[in-house]
């Protein structure tokens, strides 16, 4: 087979065409990402069994009795549950639309400042356990594949024993071992970074070992290809056709699961966030689930939406980065 | 192309090595352990021994007593049965909603595939963690919530491979050679379709499925899961981790458990993975 | 179009080069019993070129690569002597071979598309020749870049050294890889295919531009399949097969006078205007069976596909279109066989799918046997369909890869399940293929087999008309000669009219009654293949019709310059 | 495995090996103590324990409890009640202002009462609703709160963490600040809370309302609190071993005994309704007082709480009221010992005499089922959980199938499982520092007058009569006389049994002194604690 269509005109860059039809799109598809969230969780929420004001009224109080309509009316009333659910849910909708997320059941605050509160150190956890994972992914997958058989397999089976590591497990072993036991790290104190590096770990070391199957795969890939022999034939040292040519080929479907992986670390802060006693959304979104406190519910699901739109939209730039084929097609 | 037959740089293959070997152990065993617990159990898993609380592992305890004095061994055994099929459960769950979801935006034309994909894209925002608490809010925990929690929870994303697969074997030759031939959409999608774009999933299944144990456990340890006394792994690990710095093997050995087996199942899953792509290779 | 170095930039090698001297070498790769490479010894002289020459396999690209201490890992290495201008090369270490690479061996791969990193500009790839062996500083590399663009003749070459491999044209993208490999002068230039997968216009380029650095005195090893390639640039030739050198001599030798049977088969493989109407691979029997019931097409009638104003657009880029065939026109009698030839993106291949209704034209329309065939519904054509079959370059990906042999054949057949199992005996009796295969995968067949089991398939429902897209250009020769001579003689015997479309005019020309040549979705020239190949009027089917390499059996040594 | 094993248990030796370097007793000024507490509450004050042991810190009451029950002056000096038991007249402190500046007297207090019974506290409500009347200012150091009739526990209610005094004009505020910042005259205030982690209080330099059970008067030592959530209870302990807190609340019943060696614990037993099984007197088996003496004797209640929570808390047999509460009746706790045999005569009597295949009781075709819904991680704790697990496997062995539903915190607090179809014993706690917790436990459940409170749905006019005399009565004798009947009563008909009782504890490191939890409901007081070198 030879060639392809591009042979005719490779004088014309094709860069520009398409490039705002293509971000009109994401933004309304991030927009519908939004709008489903909002209305998922609304529904969700409101529709769930159980009652919301005898649930209001049980936890001010640390009850779990029955109420009787006297004793809810005030609270049905100040929230609004009397109104038929179109009517509570366009009410939820129009303040979405004035940037508002509505005030906590709970906490009595408003839910977009409670989340400006949490979120930080969510996302400081969140983004330092990636970058951990990208460091050992890449460290790991140069060091380790295609190296002698055996290395290999070291390799690549580590990577199987640290993707089927259960997060919550791994935290609480490094938890135990390294601060309870040895006292490397502060259990609770300490400096930011200090705090951030048990909590980091037992989000990455999971993730590095998905990226590092993944990448691993490409790596070999891309060993195997024609320009690596190119490379070679040029005098280039294995280590330096590792670091400047197939790592950026293998990086590529580490990038992609970049994106999935948010997701995967949102969840998983959840529960770090409770073993290591940070503060964070994970938290709060627990407890607000378990009091069924639905702006504070449906705000941090909008959040992490947003966040997972930015983010995938960041991956695709990153993406288009280390593959500027894409960019052009 | 021609000629050129790439001088094998690369070693070849492996054979079927020990660590397959060792994981159909693995997984020969812990299904013997979910089909016929009372066999491999030494103990009654719920049994109270007071005076035996928080023994370490021993001879007449293998993995030690918990804080009630039940035989972790036996607990962990017959969990399997849960976790086991909680597992199975997700994921046979997760890979037929994927399955429609996927199928149907692969050969469902632009439309279809725009409303699945942007479905897909919004259930993607959800942090399974977020939709496994919304089940158990609605629900209660149970282990019928789990098995949704997670199928739903995991299933957007074999949706988008298998939608690839689908429209990556549509535009195949051989499907172009089938429909060349003059056979019918539908004995083509039959024939060649729908089990080509299906035939990757055995290996993903299996790869799901300790993923799946994983995930289900995870919610049992924040207690979120199955109820006790059940020995479910992840509740055994929940129950476990307040013993943690007197009883490391009530948190250590179930862990090592749920480990074990996810490694054993990805381990044969990456192996069908690679033989498929043997022969498509 | 002629290409000559630009001196002030490839001087000519130190007169210590001397090339290699390579005595007796073998290489043995873990695993496997035999060696793949086994006593080979060829001489590299500068200012000359050895053409190493076989089909895959045979252990030429192994050889090339131990040249430069990159056999692969695990490889035992042995020879009785290894000499780099003098230097003896065994037992180097990893450094000092790189040392060699790219400063003393410049190493041309084929494909520069997988062969240049996709992901980088070339101009980065060819810096990092220069880089890698410490010449120059940042800014002298970005010139010498530029320079060495222009002396390979690449218009344009700041823009170009911006550009990554996909954005350029086959033809750019080869010469930018010869320009890396050439960046330092090197005494010695490897070409392993270095012309394979390139128009014939553009191969005659890049051949051009290794005869200029030969004659510039470097040494030039050229490995390739194709003895039509080698015999335009190669002095010496060494005869490959099973990881031997069969026959070795000077080219007119080897070429005019092959000692060797497997040469001499080598060479009457090659298909050509001499070849038309003879058998490729004659010591190669073909069983011909008597047509059952059925089978033998009438040869008589109007014609069975005709194509009648033929266009089809594809969406380009933004709003554009690209038209990419443009009132093509043709008709196919009974038994007869129609050629396509054109280059990449001349529009064939998608002529080739409107002939199967596979695309829908734009306009114009194609009939089989007289009736409407792409303006039919599909309703009506689903039976048609049986009508006319194809068979594509890559057989295996055309192969449903859960399927065995038996399954692929039967699938096609028009026939009661219970007669389907002797259908396919029957089928593969004529391909010529053992009935043993039935039950394998095709994964586990050689490529000339898998053509084979693609045939089969292709006459399995009785058609009348069989398309074949490049069907043997991804075989070595002598199985594509055994391909197009069993092609031949099935026609001969069933009647088939054969659609033949293939960049390969030699091919076209050995196999095709009459010829269409196309040209960016135009027909440029149509008629009986002989005067449009002998004759050519269009100045396009001229130009192709020069660039061929011919295989000149009587050809004259290569003088040195 | 054995080696990993190995050094893990090095490891864990290592962290539980001695804590601090030894110090010595001199008082140091200032400092900032670092606690380590279970819960995040929603709101600073309100009516949940968790809000009482925040608020306590910022807010004061009207009167304090003494250990031995006895109620002494705090912002309230004196007081007086008439005759008839309805009218109560409070004596202020004349010298005390909130820290917002507005000065506390009789209408800032009365506000409070309105404000709680207005529905600003359920927990106030659910003890004084039935009772308060009307609240006035008669002078700017009088308050007058009149009854609508006797309540004798009155004093010791009020002295719990919910009946804090906040600031009327920081009342005026709203919710939101309110919740995030309340103001009272207390030895601290709110400095900055960061949700999920952290609520800072910073010392009322003006401080000047001790209560007389505190150890001195006048602003507390340490310059403040960093009152950290560590729900993890390993974190938690941890965290007092690596010495990053100072005290830690709850310590985990497996680090008790070592804790005890390094620490000072201290143990609060929580008065009130202890950890008990109620129940469901109207419907389903146990609406047969045999059956429901059965399930008490079925198993060996006291060996599990032992066992489950190796010391740290103690058993309560006594399912009404816990032994730390005034009036406890300690007979009623060893009412019914574990007794197998006694729990399958009462069975046979009751009529479930047959056995199904798996060994439980039937009755006519219907088996002995008992549901058991419980607050898995909110009411009750891990051990909690595993005491119930032990439970249903010992009465098992007596024919009870029991089948054991987690709840969660919001299902609970939605009200699942609230109604006498849904369960059949209902599990919880209820702290009070004072007997009249069987009022609000025993009050009928009646469809004009609902009680959600009344777990076991047993309305008894006789019980009732009881509680009621008792509540009403100030003759000391008199009322032990009743409460103790009262809770006889529970017992002899087994309406409810107990298992533990509601504990809690604290851990307070060496470098730290003067940590106390205070009678009413162990509030942690940090007013009096100080550092040592």
């Amino acid at each position: 087979m030879t060639g392809s269509a591009v042979d005719e005109q490779p004088l014309k860059r094709r860069v520009g065409n398409g490039v705002l039809p293509r971000v009109l799109g994401r933004l309304a598809s991030a927009v519908l990402v939004l709008f489903a969230a909002a209305s998922a969780t609304f529904f969700a929420q409101a529709l769930l069994p159980g009652d919301r004001a005898t649930l209001l009224l049980n936890q001010r109080t640390g009850q779990t009795e029955a109420r009787s309509d006297e004793e809810l009316a005030p609270i049905r009333a100040e929230y609004g549950f009397d109104d038929p659910i179109l009517v509570q849910y366009a009410d939820y909708l129009g303040g979405l639309l004035s940037g508002r997320l509505g005030v906590s059941y709970q906490m009595h605050q408003p839910v977009e400042a409670l989340i400006a509160e949490q979120i930080p150190a969510t996302l400081l956890l969140t983004v330092t356990a990636l970058a951990v994972a990208w460091v050992l992914t890449l460290v790991w997958t140069i060091a380790t594949t295609r190296r002698s058989s055996r290395i290999d397999a070291i390799g690549s089976g580590v990577e199987t024993v640290a993707a089927g590591l259960p997060p919550y497990w791994l935290g609480v072993i490094l938890l135990v071992v390294f601060a309870l036991g040895l006292g490397w790290f502060p259990v609770i104190g300490g400096s930011e970074a200090a705090r951030l590096v048990l909590p980091a770990l037992t989000l990455g070391i999971p993730l590095a070992g998905f990226m590092g199957q993944a990448t691993r795969a490409a790596f070999e890939r891309a060993l195997e290809q024609p320009f690596v022999t190119s490379a070679r034939m040029r005098g280039m040292s294995d280590l330096g056709v590792r670091v400047r040519h197939v790592l950026r080929h293998a990086a590529l479907p580490g990038i992609t699961l970049s994106g999935w992986a948010l997701g995967s670390l949102i969840s998983g802060a959840v529960i770090v966030e409770t073993i290591f006693a940070r503060p964070g959304i994970g938290r709060v979104l627990v407890s607000a689930v378990n009091s069924r406190d639905l702006p504070v519910v449906g705000g941090i699901v909008i959040v992490v939406a947003l966040v997972y739109v930015v983010v995938n939209l960041l991956v695709d730039l990153a993406y288009s980065g280390v593959d500027p084929r894409l960019a052009t097609e | 192309m021609t000629a050129t037959a790439a001088p094998p740089l690369s070693r070849t293959r492996r054979t079927p090595s020990p660590t397959l070997l060792l994981s159909l152990l693995v997984v020969a065993f812990f299904l013997a352990a979910a089909i016929i617990p009372g066999v491999l159990a030494t103990h009654d898993p719920l049994q109270f021994d007071l005076v035996a609380a928080l023994q370490s592992p021993s001879l007449s305890h293998l993995a030690g007593t918990d804080e009630a004095g039940r035989d972790l061994y036996s607990r962990i055994i017959f969990g399997t049965r849960e976790s086991l099929s909680i597992g199975l459960g997700a994921t046979a769950l997760s890979l037929a909603i994927a399955l429609v979801l996927g199928v149907a935006a692969g050969l469902g034309g632009r439309v279809v595939d725009a409303i699945v994909s942007r479905s897909l894209d919004v259930l993607f925002a959800f942090p399974m963690l977020l939709v496994a608490l919304l089940f158990v809010a609605a629900f209660g925990p149970s282990p019928a919530t789990l098995v949704l929690a997670v199928g739903i929870g995991t299933a957007p994303g074999y949706a988008r491979m298998i939608r690839g697969q689908v429209l990556a074997v549509c535009t195949s030759p051989y499907v172009e050679a089938a429909h060349a031939v003059g056979h019918s959409s539908w004995r083509v999608l039959r024939q060649h379709i729908v089990p080509n774009a299906v035939r990757p999933l055995v290996a993903v299944a299996t790869l799901s499925i300790g993923q799946s144990i994983v995930w289900a456990s995870g919610l049992s340890f924040l207690g979120l899961g199955v109820a006790p006394p059940s020995p479910e792994w992840g509740a055994l690990l929940d129950a476990g981790r307040a013993y943690m710095t007197h009883a490391w093997w009530l948190e250590v050995l179930p862990g090592l458990a749920i480990v074990l087996l996810a490694l054993a199942v990805t381990t044969i899953g990456r192996h069908l993975q690679q033989r498929l792509e043997g022969h498509r290779a | 179009m002629s290409l000559t170095l630009d001196p002030a930039t490839t001087r000519i090698p130190d007169a210590s080069a001397t090339g290699y001297l390579v005595e007796d070498l073998s290489v043995t790769f873990p695993g496997s019993t035999a060696p793949t490479v086994q006593g080979v010894s060829l001489a590299l002289a500068p200012g000359r070129c050895l053409a190493l020459v076989g089909e895959s396999g045979s252990g030429k690209s192994v050889t090339a690569r131990t040249l430069v201490g990159l056999t692969g890992a695990g490889a035992s290495v042995r020879a009785r002597r290894l000499e780099l201008d003098g230097r003896d090369l065994s037992g180097l270490r990893d450094r000092q071979w790189r040392g060699i690479r790219g400063q003393r061996v410049g190493f041309v791969l084929q494909d520069a598309l997988v062969s240049l990193d996709p992901l980088r500009p070339v101009g980065r790839e060819i810096e990092e020749a220069l880089r890698l062996h410490g010449w120059g500083d940042r800014a002298a590399r970005r010139r010498k870049v530029i320079d060495l663009l222009s002396a390979v003749g690449v218009p344009e070459p700041e823009l170009r050294a911006k550009q990554r491999p996909d954005e350029l044209s086959g033809g750019l993208r080869q010469r930018a890889l010869i320009a890396s490999a050439l960046a330092l002068s090197p005494g010695v230039i490897i070409a392993d295919e270095p012309t394979t997968a390139l128009d014939v216009t553009v191969q005659a380029q890049v051949l051009d531009l290794l005869e200029a650095a030969k004659r510039r005195g470097a040494a030039l090893l050229l490995i390739s399949h194709d003895l039509a390639v080698v015999s335009r640039l190669a002095d010496d030739i060494a005869v490959m097969r099973d990881g031997r050198i069969v026959e070795q001599g000077t080219a007119r030798e080897v070429l005019s006078a092959p000692s060797h049977e497997y040469t001499r088969a080598l060479i009457d493989a090659v298909p050509s205007a001499h070849t038309r109407g003879s058998r490729l691979a004659p010591h190669v029997p073909i069983v011909v069976h008597e047509p059952g019931p059925g089978e033998r097409r009438d040869p008589r009638g109007g014609p069975v596909l005709a194509a009648e104003g033929l266009v089809k657009r594809f969406p380009g880029p933004g709003r554009t279109s690209r038209t990419a065939v443009d009132g093509v026109s043709f008709s196919l009698a009974p038994g007869e066989t129609l050629g396509i030839v054109g280059e990449s993106g001349s529009g064939k291949s998608t002529v080739a799918r409107m002939a199967l209704a596979l695309t829908e034209p734009d306009a114009g329309r194609v009939l089989l046997h007289g009736q409407p065939w792409t303006e039919a519904s599909r309703g009506i054509r689903r039976p048609l369909r049986r009508e006319i079959t194809a068979v594509y370059q890559d057989p295996l990906s055309s192969f449903d890869p859960r399927w065995t042999v038996e399954r692929i054949i039967a699938d096609s057949v028009a026939a009661p399940t219970r007669e389907r199992s002797a259908r396919v005996d029957e089928l593969l009796d004529w391909v010529g293929l053992p009935r043993g295969v039935r039950e394998r995968h095709p994964l586990t067949l050689s490529g000339g087999q898998r053509q084979r089991v693609a045939i089969a398939r292709a006459l399995a429902p009785r058609p009348s008309v069989m398309v074949l897209d490049e069907a043997v250009s991804a075989l070595d020769v002598s199985i594509q000669a055994q391909v197009l001579d069993l092609l031949g003689a099935l026609q001969q015997q069933l009647g088939v009219s054969y659609l033949f479309i293939s960049h390969d005019l030699g091919v076209v020309h050995h196999v095709s009654d009459r010829v269409l040549v196309m040209k960016d979705g135009r027909v440029v020239e149509h008629g009986d293949a002989d005067t449009v190949f002998t004759a050519p009027q269009q100045p396009y089917t001229q130009q192709l019709v020069a660039s061929l390499p011919r295989l000149e059996r009587s050809a004259p040594s290569k003088g040195t310059a | 495995m054995t080696a990993a094993a190995v050094s893990l248990g090095i490891a864990l030796l290592a962290g539980c090996s001695g804590p601090q370097a030894a110090v010595g007793d001199e008082r140091v000024e200032g400092g900032t103590i670092v606690y380590g507490h279970l819960q995040e509450p929603p709101c600073i004050f309100g009516g949940w324990v968790q809000q009482a042991y925040l608020s306590r810190q910022v807010l004061d009451s009207l009167v304090s409890l003494e250990d031995d029950g006895t109620v002494v002056p705090w912002l309230a000096t004196d007081w007086t009640v008439s005759e008839d038991q309805r009218t109560w007249t409070f004596t202020l402190r004349d010298d005390v202002s909130f820290t917002d500046g507005t000065p506390l007297d009789a209408q800032a207090v009365s506000d409070n009462f309105e404000y709680w019974l207005d529905g600003g506290n359920g927990t106030v409500q659910a003890y004084l609703a039935d009772y308060y009347e009307s609240s006035r200012a008669v002078d700017a150091t009088t308050l007058e709160v009149t009854l609508s009739a006797p309540y004798s526990p009155l004093l010791s209610v009020l002295s719990q963490g919910y009946f804090g005094i906040q600031s009327p004009t920081a009342l005026a505020r709203g919710n939101e600040a309110n919740c995030e910042q309340p103001v009272g005259t207390g030895p601290f205030t709110v400095a900055a809370w960061k949700r999920g982690e952290s609520v800072t209080f910073e010392r009322n330099d003006d401080y000047n309302s001790a209560p007389a059970n505190a150890r001195h008067d006048g602003p507390a030592y340490v310059e403040g609190i960093e009152w950290r959530f560590l729900p993890d209870s390993t974190t938690r302990y941890g965290s007092l071993v690596s010495g990053e807190t100072d005290v830690i609340y709850d310590v985990p019943s497996i680090e008790w005994a070592t804790a005890s060696e390094q620490f000072e614990v201290q143990r609060y037993i929580t008065p009130g309704r202890p950890v008990a099984l109620s129940f469901n007197t109207v419907e389903g088996p146990f609406v047969d007082e045999r059956v429901r003496q059965a399930f008490a004797f079925a198993s060996d209640r006291r060996a599990i709480v032992e066992t489950v929570f190796r010391g740290a808390v103690p058993f309560e047999g006594n399912g009404s009221v816990s032994q730390g509460t005034s009036n406890y009746n300690a007979e009623v706790a060893a009412a019914y010992p574990y007794d197998p045999n006694r729990a399958a005569e009462l069975l046979d009597a009751a009529g479930w005499s047959e056995t199904d295949a798996s060994g439980y009781r039937t009755k006519d075709g219907e088996t002995l089922e008992i549901v058991i819904p419980y607050g898995a991680g909110s009411i009750l704790t891990q051990e909690g959980s595993a005491v119930l697990q032990a439970i249903q496997q010992q009465v098992k062995d007596v024919g009870f199938k029991v089948t054991l539903i987690p709840v969660t915190q919001s299902e609970l607090f939605g009200g699942a499982y609230s109604q006498p179809d849904e369960r059949d014993i209902y599990v919880g706690y209820w702290t009070s520092p004072t007997a009249a917790i069987l009022h609000i436990n025993y009050r009928h459940h009646l469809p004009e007058s609902p009680n959600g409170a009344n777990s076991t749905f047993y309305n008894d006019d006789e019980l009732l009569a009881l509680i009621e005399g008792a509540n009403g009565t100030t003759e000391p004798s008199e009322q032990e006389r009743l409460y103790a009947e009262a809770q006889q009563l529970i017992s002899d008909r087994a309406v409810a049994v107990g298992l533990y009782t509601q504990t809690t504890s604290l851990a307070v490191g060496p470098q730290l002194r003067d940590v106390w939890l205070e009678a009413s409901q162990g509030e942690p007081v940090f007013h009096d604690a100080y550092f040592v070198q």
